[in-house]
């Protein structure tokens, strides 16, 4: 049975996503555990089989017991295996985290709900794992598909347009990708990414095999909300509603610029990309571009969610950036920042969730108070703040660490700048926040103890507030084991991918 | 030099933060909650005096936690330098916690527990920095003390607290993280480590230039130390409650940054390298103005605090100017002078608070004649000044005459008169305040006003005292600071 | 916006354009998409899962596990427009029943209502809605041969064009007719939307539960070897077992989903009479 | 000419599905209703369909169906004689997803629709700020 982990860790909440759908119809009350036990197999499933990658090294699973390149395989490395352990991680803990919400919230139809929930994980879960690059195109619009509906569930006013443009901008970039996986097909022959690999090196001169790259890229960097195409990202993360942000604002973005990197290195070559299309310093700027943009259309937001949802896009900037200065301490550091990236964006979403329950609304004016009226919550927020603008000790510090260490070691000063300044910015933005939350009282000391009265202590229920709390927990280790994150699992990769 | 392993570092560091809880649970119970104070603060002056005697006889104590980047473990190592620095911290802890149960009580000032909470964590920072074993611990250290502060700067929460936690801010974290990061992280990339060493990592490969541009971002990154213009954040930073200004923008966090300025010249370049190249010139330069432009702006100030915030500020750059002569004596000189400044520092602290408590008083000329109703607050604040202008009988003569030494040791003149002049500067800003105390007739306002409570008052004499103490038994740092030089200069010959 | 798109697409479909030329001829028997990957489809899926129809057998096997997704997409669409769409309190207003054999309209105000059980009355939505005798006979005389030729479809994907997509489109046709013919109640009487839930689902279920079965059994996901296990027929006919079981599954998916998209889409999930 | 002829005549096809496409691309981008839009994604769809396929043709291919041809049979079946089965199969999951976001959308629009009354995207502008 162990050997079929890696299909397992796919279908089990694929199995599971049917069944809750089917039952809803009979007994909605048993949904809840469903999901729940369809997401915790996975969760162990996918620690298993990173303990699996790091002991064996490399697993290649293939479905139907047909080999590559005639049937489709799972390519398994540390990499993505501990990409899953995160996404696996992510649904679990948000589940749990919201499923009150979602009960009350969506009670005549959270059959569908759930199902719609796992079946974007196993789209998520899918991606990452798959060998094959036209199986990665059916899971992706899995998960897009399974995305535009549970944003569309949110603010009745916005969600649906919102929701409707993305579907626009994400046909287009699923489409784009299938053109480019044509192009592959039509100049090659094969689908699958290690056979590709073999198969193009003599092919990169063709202007067939660069375009194809290039729509690939195009197609991928859409879904991701790099710069210049993320307009469909913060209305979508905006108005959707709090349990969906907190599952798909982290991870959709996130297992992209990871499917870029995958891209990048096992379906073509660093040489190819770094030497036959000599694009990487444009692109660097580009990152640079949208690191600095995205900071600042953070800065003009008063809607505390939207200016999270940009500083998403200055995140995804980071990654792309670190990717294409193309030595193998910025691609580690991009990596890095995946990970690190899903925790911190996952933690902030859901501690936002959590606080919205005790505010009016997400603008910054309705934060006040809040430090004395849910500190552990709004600690929590602190902590994934301090994250994203990159304080020590939590992760957030040590991918830009990488970043910018790889970013010196490549020559490409004005990324460090971008890195330094956006975190500069970062630290205005959330301080704006901190400061709403905790300057509440009027002048003199007297009226001190009268302020205090006033606000009581009414913290988030724990079902919320303990996973908040483990999660902020998680990110000040996973920045203080980044060490040995990066020298395990991901230099080798790396590494042995960029010679 | 052999060293131990030995968790003894990690212990000081986490005394403090092993209060939290307590102090945190016991938030209704004042009583409980202060002695919890007590209880780290004494537990951690003991962790570190207990390692004293390993440190005198020539040992390091090191406590490596685990490899945080590759090469660049997340290290503790207990060295002279740094132990001088933890125990003057560590004990004026003890004072400072008597000091604020009795001023915050005096006051009746609103969520105490939140301010012993940071406070503790603000204690273990400063401990962390003065045993770090490179620079990213340091670091690390120094980022968790800057974002410490931030709530006991602006504990009043107010709107003028609003403005100067954002310039303390803007200035603190701004510069580490635009300067400093970015220093450190050239300097990994040149020297592939960042672990101090008594001769400095930085090798001499490195061109002039490099050498300099990194100096450069070094100390401007270092903000807690103040140097000019880097240094509005410490008067706006004044709106704290006095025992905040007393230990940490007297002792603590001040002196992080000098001591931080003192790491990179000494562990990261190494003494021998700079003098060689001599690269200090700029810094010593800097220093110079500093100490100046501090005194003549203090002459200026009627807020007392804001004049001992400019006094400070100058006073730090004594430090830096004495480090950056990178001669024995002046090394000497700028050691010798964290211990005597920070004694004399507090102390002045101490009694503008107590003044602020009896009388709620803060300018200097509404303090006329307070001498008659507060003889001994004042009295106090006279030794104390004393000590800082640098005067017999007070420990603050040593300092002074080291620097001066150190000065001529390094064929720097203007040092020197720089040094003289700021002396009169001194006098000039403390002696009036003194003299009104004493010498004018009481004024209606102040008329009647009682000494400050006990628990305010006894820590300001205890310190007074030392400071007298110092400069008949300065042997204790002497001998630490021989071991730090043996390590620092011995080490080029 | 205009000119932002026109230069949009012509850069993309310039370059595009340009790649072309690197392309082989068409219909190149020599291309390496006709020489790499598919030759082994055609020479060996006879042998390998005694399916002739080599598309079927590279659809539900060789890439089955595709497939097994492409169903799934089926199953999130209806899922997702049931879940965006259904309405589940209706709006109330004045009721409308049409007397089946007069045809006649009945127009009751306030909480009356004839029960829905009676056989005379059926109810409407508007004062007039068209009823055309010919009409529903006719698509009630139709329905059972399109049903069963959706069945042939499906069974006979083996041997020829077809399979459980297209069956399945084609049964769900056959309850769509009735819903377009008489209206969406007619429809949703004859096949609920309970059922039609629980069918979507499990016909998905049947794929999938297909694959964890196999690899229950000990080979990999999805490998219809290992049924040879259970059934009483060869290693290869299994494979061609397994293939019919998936079909029959997509089809009941395919069949379930569409429905399910029409009746929401259709009446804005009200699911009163519809179009 | 021998230009035209070998890269024109030869892959006419590609160039109909790129144009196609790039129809659809531009109804995409630059048309105001959402219908159209939709239709649009579904002409870019088609396109994209219509290229696979035409990747699998062969010349003088007939349907993969092997028991069709005559003295074929189970042994010596010579693939040049049956086109290419895989883009076959991969543009069935192609209609199939097409289908698939085709539905979600119109539920979307549909909501839209009931909602603000409209699908001129410009009059939605209008109208969420208004509101």
């Amino acid at each position: 049975m162990t050997g079929n982990y890696p299909a397992l860790l796919v279908t089990v909440p694929l199995l599971a996503a049917f069944v809750i759908y089917g039952c809803s119809w009979l007994h909605k009350r048993s949904c809840l555990f469903m999901a729940l036990l369809g997401l915790t197999i996975p969760f162990a499933i996918s620690v298993a089989l990173l303990k699996k990658v790091l002991i064996n090294g490399h697993i290649s699973y293939h479905l139907g017991g047909w080999d590559p390149p005639w049937g489709i395989a799972y390519e398994l490395d540390p990499i993505n295996a501990i990409v899953l352990v995160a996404v696996t991680t992510v649904a679990l803990v948000n589940l749990i985290a919201t499923s009150k919400e979602i009960e009350t919230r969506f009670s005549d139809r959270r059959g569908a709900f759930y199902a719609l929930y796992l079946l974007f994980v196993v789209g998520l879960l899918g991606i990452v794992a798959t060998g094959d690059l036209f199986n990665l195109y059916v899971l992706l619009e899995i998960a897009s598909i399974t995305g535009y509906s549970l944003i569309a569930m949110g603010d009745p006013a916005r969600a649906p347009l919102s929701s409707l443009n993305y579907v626009f901008m994400g046909t287009i970039g699923a489409c784009f990708y299938l053109l480019g996986v044509g192009y592959i097909y039509i100049m090659t022959g094969s689908l699958n990414m290690a056979d590709v690999h073999v198969l193009l090196p003599p092919l990169y001169h063709s202007s067939a095999i660069v375009v194809a790259f290039i729509f690939c890229l195009v197609g991928v960097m859409i879904k991701m909300g790099f710069f210049p195409l993320h307009s469909w990202l913060p209305n979508a993360y905006t108005y959707a509603p709090s349990p969906a942000t907190s599952l798909i604002a982290p991870l959709m973005t996130k297992v992209m610029a990871y499917v870029m990197i995958r891209l990048m290195i096992s379906v073509f070559s660093p040489k190819f990309v770094f030497s036959s299309i000599a694009a990487s310093n444009a692109v660097v700027w580009l990152a640079c571009l949208a690191i600095v943009m995205g900071a600042l259309m953070a800065l003009a937001q008063r809607d505390v969610r939207r200016m999270l949802t940009y500083i998403i896009v200055s995140e995804i900037g980071y990654i792309v950036g670190g990717a294409w200065i193309g030595n193998a301490t910025a691609m580690s550091g991009a990596v890095l920042h995946i990970i690190n990236d899903v925790l911190m964006t996952f933690c902030v979403f859901l501690s936002l969730g959590a606080i919205a329950r005790s505010t009016k609304g997400y603008q910054i004016e309705n934060f006040s108070g809040l430090f004395k009226k849910i500190p552990v919550t709004m600690a929590t927020f602190v902590v994934s703040g301090l994250s994203i603008i990159g304080i020590p000790p939590t992760c957030g510090f040590f991918s830009k660490w990488y970043l910018i260490l790889g970013a010196i070691e490549g020559g490409h000063y004005g990324f460090i700048v971008v890195l330094l300044l956006s975190s500069l910015i970062n630290i205005i933005l959330f301080f704006r926040i901190f400061e709403e939350a905790f300057f509440v009282y009027p002048k003199t000391n007297a009226v001190h103890t009268e302020g205090e009265a006033s606000i009581a202590i009414a913290e988030t229920p724990f079902v919320t507030l303990i996973p908040l709390v483990l999660t902020a927990i998680l990110l000040i280790f996973t920045g203080i084991y980044s060490g040995s994150l990066i020298a395990l699992i991901i230099k080798p990769v790396v590494s042995a991918g960029l010679l | 030099m052999e060293t131990i392993h030995s968790i003894r570092p990690l212990l000081a560091i986490l005394a403090s933060l092993f209060a939290i809880p307590f102090i945190v649970g016991f938030s209704r119970r004042p009583a409980m909650r202060e002695f919890w104070t007590f209880a780290a603060a004494g537990s951690k002056f003991l962790i570190i005096v207990s390692m004293l005697p390993l440190v005198l006889t020539g040992r390091r104590v090191t406590c490596t936690i685990f490899e945080i980047i590759p090469g660049v473990p997340l290290q503790l190592t207990v060295d002279t330098l740094g132990l001088l620095f933890a125990l003057v911290s560590s004990s004026l802890w003890i004072l400072t916690s008597i000091y604020s149960v009795g001023y915050m009580r005096g006051l009746g000032e609103h969520s105490q527990t939140r301010y012993f909470c940071f406070f503790a964590v603000a204690l273990s920072a400063t401990i962390g920095v003065a045993f770090s074993a490179n620079l990213l611990t340091l670091y690390i250290f120094y980022e968790i003390l800057s974002l410490a502060t931030y709530p006991l700067v602006t504990h009043h929460q107010d709107e003028e607290a609003r403005s100067s936690g954002r310039r303390y801010l803007a200035y603190i974290l701004g510069s580490s993280i635009g300067l400093f990061l970015p220093a450190m992280l050239i300097s990994y990339h040149l020297a592939g480590t960042l672990t101090f060493s008594a001769s400095g990592f930085l090798g001499a490969s490195i061109s002039r230039k490099v050498l300099m541009i990194l100096l450069i971002m070094f100390i401007f990154g270092a903000a807690k130390a103040a140097v000019m213009p880097l240094h509005a954040w410490l008067p706006a930073a004044m709106v704290a409650p006095t025992p905040v200004s007393a230990l940490l923008h007297a002792v603590a966090v001040v002196k992080v940054g000098v001591f931080v300025i003192i790491r990179i010249i000494t562990g990261v370049f190494g003494v021998n390298l700079l003098k060689s190249l001599s690269l200090t010139t700029p810094v010593i330069v800097l220093a110079c103005i500093t100490i100046l432009c501090g005194s003549l702006i203090a002459l200026s100030q009627d807020n007392l605090k804001r004049l001992l915030a400019y006094s400070t500020i100058s006073q730090l750059s004594y430090i830096v100017l004495g480090v950056s002569l990178l001669s024995q004596r002046g090394l000497t000189g700028a050691f010798i002078h964290i211990p005597m400044h920070a004694f004399g520092k507090i102390t002045l602290f101490f009694c503008a608070g107590a003044i602020f408590v009896a009388t709620g008083k803060k300018n200097i000329s509404e303090m006329k004649g307070l001498g008659r109703q507060m003889p001994i607050t004042m009295a106090a604040f006279f030794i104390a000044s004393l000590s800082i202008i640098g005067l017999p009988p007070c420990g603050g003569f040593l300092s002074k005459w080291n620097l001066v030494l150190g000065s001529i040791e390094a064929h720097r003149p203007l040092v020197l008169v720089v040094l003289l002049v700021s002396s009169l500067l001194n006098a000039g800003y403390f002696m009036p305040v003194v003299y009104k105390a004493f010498f004018f007739k009481t004024e209606s306002a102040v008329a009647g006003v009682k000494e400050a409570p006990l628990c305010c008052l006894i820590p300001l004499c205890l310190t007074a005292i030392f400071s007298i103490i110092f400069l008949f038994y300065p042997q204790p740092f002497y001998e630490l600071i021989s071991h730090a030089l043996k390590c620092i200069i011995g080490a080029g010959v | 916006m205009k000119r932002l798109a026109l230069l949009i697409v012509i850069l993309s479909g310039g370059l595009l354009l340009y790649a072309t030329k690197d392309f082989p001829s068409w219909g190149d028997p020599n291309s390496p998409a006709s020489t790499h990957v598919s030759p082994r489809y055609l020479e060996k899926s006879l042998e390998e899962t005694a399916v002739p129809n080599v598309v079927t057998a590279v659809l539900a096997d060789y890439r089955g596990y595709d497939t097994m997704f492409e169903t799934t997409v089926i199953f999130c669409a209806g899922v997702a427009c049931f879940m965006l769409l259904r309405k589940f309190e209706p709006e109330e207003r004045d009721l409308y029943y049409r007397h089946i054999p007069t045809g006649l309209t009945l127009h009751i105000k306030g909480e009356k209502q004839i029960p829905s059980t009676s056989k005379e009355f059926e109810k409407i939505d508007a004062i007039w809605t068209p009823y055309d005798f010919i009409i529903n006979t006719v698509s009630r005389f139709l329905v059972p041969f399109i049903q069963l030729f959706a069945l042939y479809v499906i069974a006979h994907g083996h041997h020829s064009p077809g399979g459980g997509f297209q069956g399945g489109v084609i049964l769900g046709a056959s309850i769509i007719v009735l819903a377009v013919a008489f209206n969406l109640r007619t429809a949703v009487r004859r096949f609920g939307e309970k059922i039609d839930g629980i069918m979507s689902a499990l016909g998905v279920f049947i794929y999938a539960g297909v694959g964890a079965f196999c690899a229950i059994l000990g080979a990999e996901f999805l490998n219809y070897r290992a049924l040879a296990k259970i059934l009483p027929v060869g290693k290869v006919m299994a494979r061609s077992h397994g293939i019919l079981a998936v079909e029959i599954g997509v089809g009941i998916a395919v069949m379930a989903v569409m429905i399910c998209i029409y009746n929401n889409v259709a009446s804005e999930g009200k699911f009163d009479e519809g179009l | 000419m021998d230009f035209l002829l070998t890269h024109l005549v030869a892959k006419y096809n590609f160039w109909l599905y790129i144009i196609l496409m790039m129809i659809g691309l531009y109804a995409m981008i630059a048309k105001n209703n959402l219908i159209k839009k939709l239709v649009g994604m579904n002409i870019f769809q088609t396109a994209i369909i219509l290229f696979y396929v035409s990747i699998g043709s062969k010349r003088g291919g007939t349907i993969p169906i092997v028991e069709h041809i005559a003295g074929g049979g189970e042994h010596a079946i010579n693939p040049t004689r049956y086109v290419n089965p895989l883009p076959h199969v991969l543009m069935l999951t192609a209609i199939v997803v097409s289908v698939s976001t085709f539905g979600v959308a119109l539920a979307l629009a549909i909501k839209i629709y009931q909602r603000y009354k409209t699908l001129e995207e410009d009059e939605l502008l209008t109208r969420i700020r208004e509101s």
